[in-house]
C-alpha cells in the first residue's frame, strides 16, 4: 500500500465492487415481486424484507438464536476439520491406506445427513450433539477430499529435497505437505464452512433444537413470510461474513502463494 | 497392481466394517439400528424390480443432467471469475451469499420462481453441486504458475486459446478435486431435491420409507445411495486418470511413498 | 385458575419430570396452555416441552426414552402400529371441528378454478404435505365417496407453507392445506372446495399423544397422570379459544392479526372410536398400511 | 557516458529497433521496496544481436520481462520499432529462465513446440516443418512425443529454445538458454542462434553468465552494473562476422574482449558504480 | 577398462566412501521403457572431491539421485561407506539442479537454509551461526527474510547452495549447483567448495557442464557416454592441491586436461561407444 495508487486502494475498490453486486442483487429482488412476475404474497420485496430483519436485528432473541445457531457452527466445523485433517494427512501420505479406504470414503461420502437424523436422534437426543454429527458428517468428507487432493500436489523435487535432507514422515508433512496442501485445504475449509451452516441450521429446522433453523421453521408452518426471508438473508449475510473470515486467515497463511502473491493478473 | 490385489483393496476394508458391524449389531433389538443380513435381504427385494425403474432411474437421470450442468457451469463460471479481478470482486459477495442458504428453504424459492417440475430438482442439484467445481476452478486460475502465464503472454497466446491450451489444463487437478465433491453433494441434493413436491424418485421413496417407519427399508436406500455414490466415483477415476495422465506422471515420479 | 385441594404439594423435588416432543402448531396449544395453567403440576408432573418439525427427530426420541410422550397424527401412529415399532396412543389431541363448513384443514383451488368440488380433480395434480398420510388418505377417500375416482388423481408432496403459492401458479389444481394457511388462501381469493376432515368425518380425530410400550410398563403412573392432566388442558382449551389463540402467538411466529381470524380445531377428551376405525379402514383400502389397526389395542 | 574508450555510442539512424529510455523498475514487497533496476537506457538497432552480462541478481530477468511487456516498469519507457510498449508484442519471443516452468507439462514436446504457431494459425504443413526443423535443430527430433517431465533439464531447456527458434519472430529475448546444456550442445546452439540470427535478421537481446559466449556470440555486450542497476558498460565487438567455435576464441582480440568484460563483471560485483555513473550521466546531459 | 593412458583405475584399500556397482535405470513410459542410465561402476574414497561430466540427457541426474537413495535403480547397487543404500541417508546431501522447485516458497531464505538443521535439532545458537556463514559464503546475507520467488535465478541457486554448505554433511551430491551464476560468482562458489572439501573432509560429486570447471574442481573427472550411458573414461586431475582461478587455469597441465575432457564429451556426443567399451569390460572380465 504505497501513495502512488489511487485514492480509492484496490481494497476499497473491491468492497465497493462487492456491495455493488449485492445491491444488484437486491434491486432484482426488489423488482421481481414489484413487476408482478411472483406475487408478493409468496415472495415479499426485498425492501419488507430488510425492515423486518432490520427489526431482527433489535430483538435479543434473535441474536441467542444466531449464537446458538453459530455454537453448532463453530463446533462442528472445528471437529470436522480436526478430524479430516488428522485422517487425510494420515491416509494421504501412504499409498496404501489411500487404496483400502477408497471404496469405503466413496461408498459413505454420498449419504445425506438429513438421512441420519434418526439415527442421531436415537443415539444423542435432540441434544446438540445429534446437530453435532449431522453438522460433523457433512463438513467432514469436503475437508477431507480436498487435503488429500492437495497432498497428492506436492512438488517432486520439494519432496525429493526433503527427503535428501533427512526430513522424516513427520517432518515432511509439517514443511512440505501441509504447506503444499493448505490452499486446497483454504478451499475444503471454505466448502465446509457453508456446509455445516447448512446442516447446523437444517438440523435444527428438522429436530427443533434451538436457534435460526428452528426460527425459520416457526415462520414458515406460521405463514409469517417477510420473518422468513428475513431469517434466511440473515443466515446468508452469515455465510458472506464467514467467508470474509477465509480470505483474511487466507491471505496471512497464504501469502507466499501465487494466488495470494498476485503475481498473476490479466 | 495385479487384479487379485484390487480387489482386495476395493473389497478388503469394507468387509471389515461389516463384520464389525454386525458383531456389534448382534444382540440389538432396536427398531432403528439395521442389521448386515437383514439389510442385503431388504435392499434385493426392496430396489430390484419396478422400483428400480420408477424411481432409481429417474432420479439418476436427474442426477446426470444436474451435475452435467453443474460441472459445465462451474468451471465455466470459475474459469470467468478466477481470471477476472474485478468480476470475482463483483460476484464473491453474492455467491458466498447463495451458498450459505440451506436447500430446505432454497427449495421452496425454487418451485415458485421455476415450478414443480424436473427442471427444480436439477436446479436444485446445480445449486449445491457446483460449488465445489467453481470455488476450486476460481483458486487454481488464481494460481496458475508465473512462468507459464509469461510463456503464454509473450506468445501472444490469448483468450480462448490461453484457456483451452494454458488455464484449463493447469486447472484440470483442482478442478478435478472439486467435480469429485460435487458428485456427492449431487447425490445429497437429489435426495434433498426429492424430499419436496415429488411423489417419486429415490429420495421420495426414502423419505418415505422414514415416515412410514420401513426403517430397514430406509436403510437399504442409503445404502443404494453408497452404491450409485461408489459407481461415480467409478466412473470419475477412469475420467481422472485419463484427463490427468500427465499431472500423474509429473507427480508420482518420487509419491511411491 | 384451576387450583385443587388435593394437589400435591407443589415442591419441586416430588415432580415428575416428563418431555413431551411437539410439532410447534395450533394443535399442541392444550399442551402449551396446561403447563401454563399448571395442569401437569397438579398431576404431580414437572413438564417440558420439545419441538420438531415431524415424526423423523420426535419418534426416534420417544422411542428411545429420551422424551415420555410425543404428538403425532393418527395415521402415523397406524403405520408405527403396522410395522411392529412399539408405540402406544396414551391421549387425544385434536380433532376436526365438526363443521363441514369451517374447519382448520382445507383443500384450497385457485379463485377462477372451474373446480367446485372433490369428484371434479379427477385425473389432476393435488398436494398435500406428506404422501401416503392422513391428508392424501382422508381426500381420497372422500374423492372416491363423491363418485370421482381418487386413482386418477396424482397426488404430489408440497409443504403447507408452499401449497398456496402452487395452487396460484398452476402447478396443482388443489392443495390441501391447515390453518394459517387456509385463512390467508381465503384472503387472497382462492376457494376452498373441501373441508378435509370434516368431510371424511365431522368428529373425526386428527392426531394424539403416544408413547412408547417400555414407557408405559415402566411407569404407568406416570402415564396416567400426563392423561389426567392431557384431558384437564383438552377442555380448558376447548373452553377457551380466546386463551387459546394468545398461546399459540407465544409459540408459533403466526401474526397476531392472522391468529384472530384462523378456525381452531376441537379438542376432545375422547377419541370418536367409529372415526378412527373408519380412518383405518382408509388406510388400509389405500394401502398405507397392509391391516387394520384393532381399535381396541390402538386406542387407550 | 562513456566509461571505457573501446565502449560505443552509435549514432542511430533509423529508428532502432528497440529502445531501452531510463528504465527503473522498483518491486513492492511486503515492508520495503527493491529496486531492482535503477536507471537503464540503451538501444538495439534492427538485425542487432547484443549479449546482456551482469552480476547475479542484477537485474536482467526483470529487464527482459519490462522489454517483452510481460511486466510494468516503475518508470522509463521501453519502445518497439518506434511504439511504446504495454503489453507482450506479438512479434517476440522469449526464452525464460526458468525452463522447466515454461513448459507446459500436460502437452509433448512437440505439443510445446507446436503451440504458439498453432495460435498464430500457421498452416498445419508449414507447421509440422518448422516444429521439425527446430527440434532437429535443437537436437530433440528423438523425443517429440515425450513430455517435458520426462526429459533431463537440458532437453528440456531445448525445448523452449526450440519453441522460439520455430515462432520467428522479430525480436528474440533469450535468459540464459543454455545454463542448462552440456559445453558441446552449448557450442552448437550459440552456433544455431548465429545461424539463424544471419539468415532471418532477428534482433535478439542475449542475457548470459558466461563471458566467452557474450564475446562470441554478440555483436555487442552490454555490461550492468549490480543492483540498483545502470549499464556499465556497452561494448562493440569488433570480431569478423563469420565466427567459428575453434578459431574466432583463439583470436587475441578474443582474449582482450573476455578480459575485458570479465574485468567490467568483477568491478560491477565489487562496489557500486552507481553515484559516479549516475554523476557522469547528470552532467552529461547539462 | 581404461580408454586412454591418463585414465586411473586406482586400487581402493579401505572400503570406499561411495560405491556404485553396474547400476542401471529404466524408465517405465506409457508405451515403453527409456533406458537412461545403462551400467555404470565407479567408486568415491572418503574425503575425494570428484567431478562428473557427461552430454545432456546422458543419466547425470539420474545417477545421483539413484546415488542419494531417492529413486530406485533398475538394476545394480549404490554402497555408502560400505552398507546398501535403499533410502536417502541422513549424511547426504543434494543440491538439485531444479534449484527453484526444490527451495520451499513457504520459507523466507533463511527459513530454507536452517530447515535441515533444525529438523536434525541442531541447537538455536549453532543454528544460527551456521547459516549466517553460509548465507554470508554465498553472498547472500543481506536477504535472509526475502522469499525464494523474490530472487533472481541465480540467487535461489545460491540459497540451495547455502543449505547444503550450513548441513555440513558427509557426502555432498550437486547438479549443475553453479549453471545460474555469473562468472564472478561462480569463480567465488567454486573456491568456496574447495575451500569447504579441504576444511571438512566431505566427500563431492559435482555434476557440471563447464569443462573448466570440471578440471579446476576436481581430483578426478569421469565422463558419462551419451544415453544409454557407461562409464567413459574416468580421469585423474593431476594439478596441484591448492588451486587459484588465476594461476592454475594458466597452467599448460590444465590447458591439457581440459582439451583432454572436451575431446572425450565430443566423443561421448558422437556416437556410442558403449558397444566398445561392454565388449571391452566383458573381455577385461574374463
Ligand atoms: N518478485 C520479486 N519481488 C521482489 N524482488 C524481486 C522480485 N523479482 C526479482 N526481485 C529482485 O530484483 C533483483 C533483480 O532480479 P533479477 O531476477 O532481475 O536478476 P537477474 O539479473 O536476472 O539475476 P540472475 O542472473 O541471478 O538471474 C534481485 O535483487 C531480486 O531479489
Ligand atoms: N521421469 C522420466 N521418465 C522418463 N524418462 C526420463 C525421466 N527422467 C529422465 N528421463 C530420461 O532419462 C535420460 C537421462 O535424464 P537425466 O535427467 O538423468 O539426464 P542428465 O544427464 O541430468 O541431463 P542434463 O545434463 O540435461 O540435466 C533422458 O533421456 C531423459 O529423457
Ligand atoms: O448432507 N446433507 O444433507 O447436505
Ligand atoms: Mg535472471
Ligand atoms: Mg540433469
Amino acid at each position: 500500500m504505497k501513495k502512488q495508487r489511487s485514492p480509492a486502494g484496490p481494497r476499497a475498490k473491491a468492497l465497493g465492487l462487492g456491495i455493488g453486486g449485492i445491491v444488484l442483487f437486491f434491486l432484482i429482488w426488489e423488482a421481481t415481486p414489484r413487476l408482478g412476475l411472483v406475487s408478493d404474497r409468496y415472495l415479499p420485496p426485498a425492501s419488507e424484507v430488510l425492515v423486518r430483519l432490520a427489526q431482527y436485528f433489535t430483538e435479543a432473541a434473535f441474536w441467542k438464536d444466531v449464537a446458538d445457531t453459530m455454537t453448532s457452527w463453530a463446533l462442528g466445523l472445528a471437529i470436522a476439520t480436526v478430524a479430516a485433517i488428522v485422517v487425510g494427512l494420515i491416509i494421504g501420505s501412504s499409498r496404501f491406506l489411500r487404496r483400502a479406504t477408497h471404496t469405503t470414503i466413496e461408498f459413505l461420502r454420498p449419504i445425506p445427513s438429513v438421512a441420519l437424523i434418526p439415527l442421531a436422534v436415537l443415539i444423542f437426543g435432540t441434544s446438540i450433539e445429534s446437530t453435532l454429527l449431522l453438522v460433523v458428517y457433512a463438513s467432514f468428507w469436503q475437508v477431507l477430499l480436498q487435503l488429500l487432493y492437495g497432498i497428492a500436489d506436492v512438488d517432486a523435487v520439494a519432496n525429493d529435497t526433503a527427503k535428501s535432507y533427512g526430513l522424516g514422515r513427520l517432518a515432511r508433512v509439517r514443511y512440505v505437505i501441509w504447506p503444499t496442501a493448505l490452499p486446497y485445504l483454504m478451499t475444503g475449509l471454505r466448502l465446509a464452512a457453508a456446509v455445516a451452516l447448512i446442516l447446523a441450521i437444517t438440523a435444527e429446522l428438522i429436530i427443533g433444537t434451538p436457534g435460526l433453523g428452528k426460527q425459520i421453521a416457526l415462520t414458515q408452518s406460521g405463514g409469517a413470510i417477510s420473518s422468513m426471508y428475513a431469517l434466511v438473508l440473515a443466515t446468508g449475510l452469515i455465510g458472506v461474513l464467514i467467508n470474509l473470515a477465509a480470505r483474511i486467515i487466507e491471505k496471512r497463511v497464504l501469502s507466499w502463494h501465487p494466488s495470494v502473491r498476485g503475481e498473476v493478473v490479466l | 497392481m495385479s487384479p487379485l490385489k484390487r480387489v482386495a483393496y476395493f473389497f478388503g476394508l469394507p468387509i471389515v466394517l461389516i463384520v464389525l458391524w454386525w458383531a456389534l449389531s448382534f444382540g440389538s433389538t432396536n427398531f432403528f439400528v439395521p442389521k448386515p443380513f437383514e439389510l442385503a435381504q431388504t435392499l434385493w427385494t426392496t430396489w430390484i424390480g419396478e422400483r428400480f425403474f420408477e424411481d432409481v432411474l429417474p432420479s439418476l437421470g436427474r442426477l446426470a443432467v444436474g451435475l452435467l450442468f453443474a460441472i459445465g457451469l462451474g468451471i465455466v463460471l470459475g474459469l470467468l471469475i478466477g481470471s477476472t479481478r474485478w468480476l470475482r470482486n463483483l460476484l464473491e459477495p453474492m455467491l458466498e451469499f447463495f451458498r450459505a442458504i440451506p436447500p430446505p428453504v432454497l427449495v421452496p424459492l425454487l418451485m415458485l420462481l421455476i415450478g414443480v417440475n424436473d427442471s427444480m430438482k436439477v436446479a436444485v442439484i446445480i445449486s449445491g453441486a457446483i460449488w465445489p467445481v467453481l470455488l476450486n476452478t476460481v483458486e487454481g486460475v488464481r494460481a496458475v504458475d508465473s512462468v507459464l502465464n509469461d510463456s503464454c503472454r509473450s506468445y501472444g497466446i490469448r483468450g480462448f486459446a490461453r484457456i483451452r491450451y494454458f488455464v484449463l489444463p493447469a486447472v484440470t487437478p483442482q478442478i478435478m478435486a472439486g467435480v469429485r465433491q460435487s458428485l456427492s453433494i449431487g447425490l445429497i441434493l437429489m435426495v434433498i431435491s426429492e424430499m419436496f413436491a415429488s411423489s417419486s424418485g429415490l429420495g421420495f421413496t426414502i423419505v418415505q420409507f422414514q415416515r412410514n417407519f420401513a426403517i430397514p427399508e430406509m436403510w437399504s436406500g442409503i445404502v443404494v445411495l453408497g452404491l450409485i455414490g461408489l459407481g461415480l466415483a467409478l466412473i470419475f477415476q477412469f475420467v481422472e486418470r485419463r484427463v490427468l495422465h500427465w499431472y500423474h506422471g509429473l507427480k508420482e515420479i518420487t509419491h511411491d511413498s | 385458575a384451576g387450583t385443587d385441594a388435593t394437589t400435591p404439594a407443589a415442591d419441586g423435588d416430588a415432580l415428575t419430570p416428563v418431555t413431551v416432543g411437539v410439532i410447534p402448531i395450533a394443535d399442541t396449544a392444550p399442551l402449551y396452555l396446561g403447563l401454563e395453567q399448571g395442569f401437569f403440576e397438579e398431576e404431580g408432573l414437572k413438564l417440558t416441552i420439545e419441538t420438531a418439525t415431524g415424526g423423523a427427530a420426535i419418534v426416534p426420541a420417544v422411542v428411545s426414552g429420551d422424551y415420555e410422550f410425543g404428538f403425532s397424527n393418527l395415521i402415523s401412529l397406524m403405520v408405527a402400529n403396522d410395522k411392529g415399532l412399539p408405540l402406544e396412543v396414551v391421549s387425544p389431541a385434536v380433532a376436526s371441528t365438526g363443521d363441514v363448513d369451517s374447519d382448520f384443514g382445507a383443500v384450497i383451488v385457485k379463485g377462477d378454478s372451474p373446480v367446485t368440488s372433490l369428484a371434479d380433480l379427477d385425473g389432476g395434480t393435488v398436494s398435500g404435505n406428506s404422501l401416503n398420510n392422513i391428508v392424501d388418505t382422508v381426500m381420497r377417500s372422500s374423492i372416491d365417496r363423491l363418485g370421482g375416482d381418487s386413482s386418477s388423481i396424482s397426488f404430489v408432496e408440497i409443504p403447507f407453507p408452499d401449497a398456496s403459492a402452487a395452487v396460484e401458479n398452476g402447478q396443482v389444481d388443489a392443495a390441501f392445506v391447515v390453518e394459517p394457511f387456509v385463512t390467508a388462501a381465503l384472503e387472497s381469493g382462492q376457494r376452498v372446495i373441501s373441508y378435509g376432515y370434516a368431510d371424511f368425518d365431522v368428529n373425526l380425530d386428527v392426531a394424539a399423544y403416544f408413547s412408547s410400550a417400555a414407557t408405559v410398563s415402566a411407569d404407568p403412573e406416570m402415564v396416567t397422570k400426563f392423561q389426567a392432566a392431557m384431558t384437564k388442558s383438552l377442555e380448558y382449551a376447548q373452553a377457551n379459544p380466546d386463551a387459546v389463540r394468545a398461546i399459540i402467538a407465544t409459540f408459533t411466529a403466526t401474526p397476531e392479526e392472522v391468529l384472530a381470524k384462523i378456525v381452531l380445531p376441537k379438542f376432545p377428551t375422547e377419541f370418536n372410536v367409529d372415526a378412527v376405525t373408519a380412518l383405518g379402514d382408509a388406510a388400509l383400502e389405500y394401502g398405507v398400511v397392509e391391516t387394520a389397526p384393532d381399535m381396541s389395542t390402538f386406542l387407550p | 557516458m562513456t566509461v571505457s574508450d573501446t565502449t560505443v555510442n552509435r549514432p542511430v539512424k533509423t529508428v532502432p529497433m528497440l529502445s531501452v529510455r531510463g528504465l527503473q523498475k522498483i518491486y513492492k514487497v511486503p515492508g520495503g521496496e527493491v529496486e531492482a533496476v535503477r536507471d537503464l537506457t540503451f538501444d538495439l538497432a534492427e538485425g542487432e544481436l547484443v549479449c546482456l552480462v551482469g552480476p547475479s541478481g542484477s537485474g536482467k530477468t526483470t529487464l527482459l520481462k519490462c522489454i517483452s511487456g510481460l511486466m510494468e516498469q516503475t518508470s522509463g519507457t521501453v519502445e518497439l520499432a518506434g511504439s511504446k510498449v504495454t503489453g507482450p508484442p506479438k512479434s517476440m519471443a522469449v526464452v525464460f529462465q526458468e525452463y522447466g516452468r515454461s513448459l507446459f507439462p500436460w502437452m509433448t514436446v512437440r505439443g510445446n513446440v507446436e503451440l504458439p504457431l498453432k495460435n498464430q494459425k500457421v498452416p498445419k504443413a508449414e507447421r509440422t516443418a518448422l516444429v521439425d526443423a527446430a527440434l532437429k535443430s535443437v537436437g530433440l527430433d528423438h523425443v517429440p512425443k515425450s513430455y517435458p517431465w520426462q526429459l533431463s533439464g537440458g532437453m528440456q531447456q531445448r525445448v523452449a529454445i526450440a519453441r522460439a527458434v520455430a515462432y520467428r519472430p522479430q525480436v528474440l529475448l533469450m535468459d540464459e538458454p543454455f545454463a542448462a546444456v552440456d559445453a558441446q550442445t552449448r557450442a552448437d546452439l550459440e552456433d544455431l542462434i548465429r545461424t539463424i540470427w544471419k539468415q532471418l535478421g532477428v534482433t535478439i537481446l542475449f542475457v548470459t553468465h558466461d563471458i566467452d559466449e557474450s564475446v562470441y556470440l554478440g555483436e555487442r555486450v552490454i555490461v550492468l552494473s549490480s543492483s540498483p542497476t545502470v549499464v556499465q558498460e556497452d561494448l562493440k565487438i569488433d570480431l569478423p562476422a563469420e565466427r567459428d567455435q575453434l578459431n574466432t576464441r583463439a583470436l587475441p582480440r578474443f582474449m582482450e574482449l573476455r578480459s575485458h568484460v570479465y574485468a567490467e563483471i568483477q568491478r560491477a560485483k565489487l562496489g557500486p558504480v552507481t553515484e559516479q555513473i549516475t554523476a557522469q550521466r547528470k552532467a552529461a546531459r547539462k
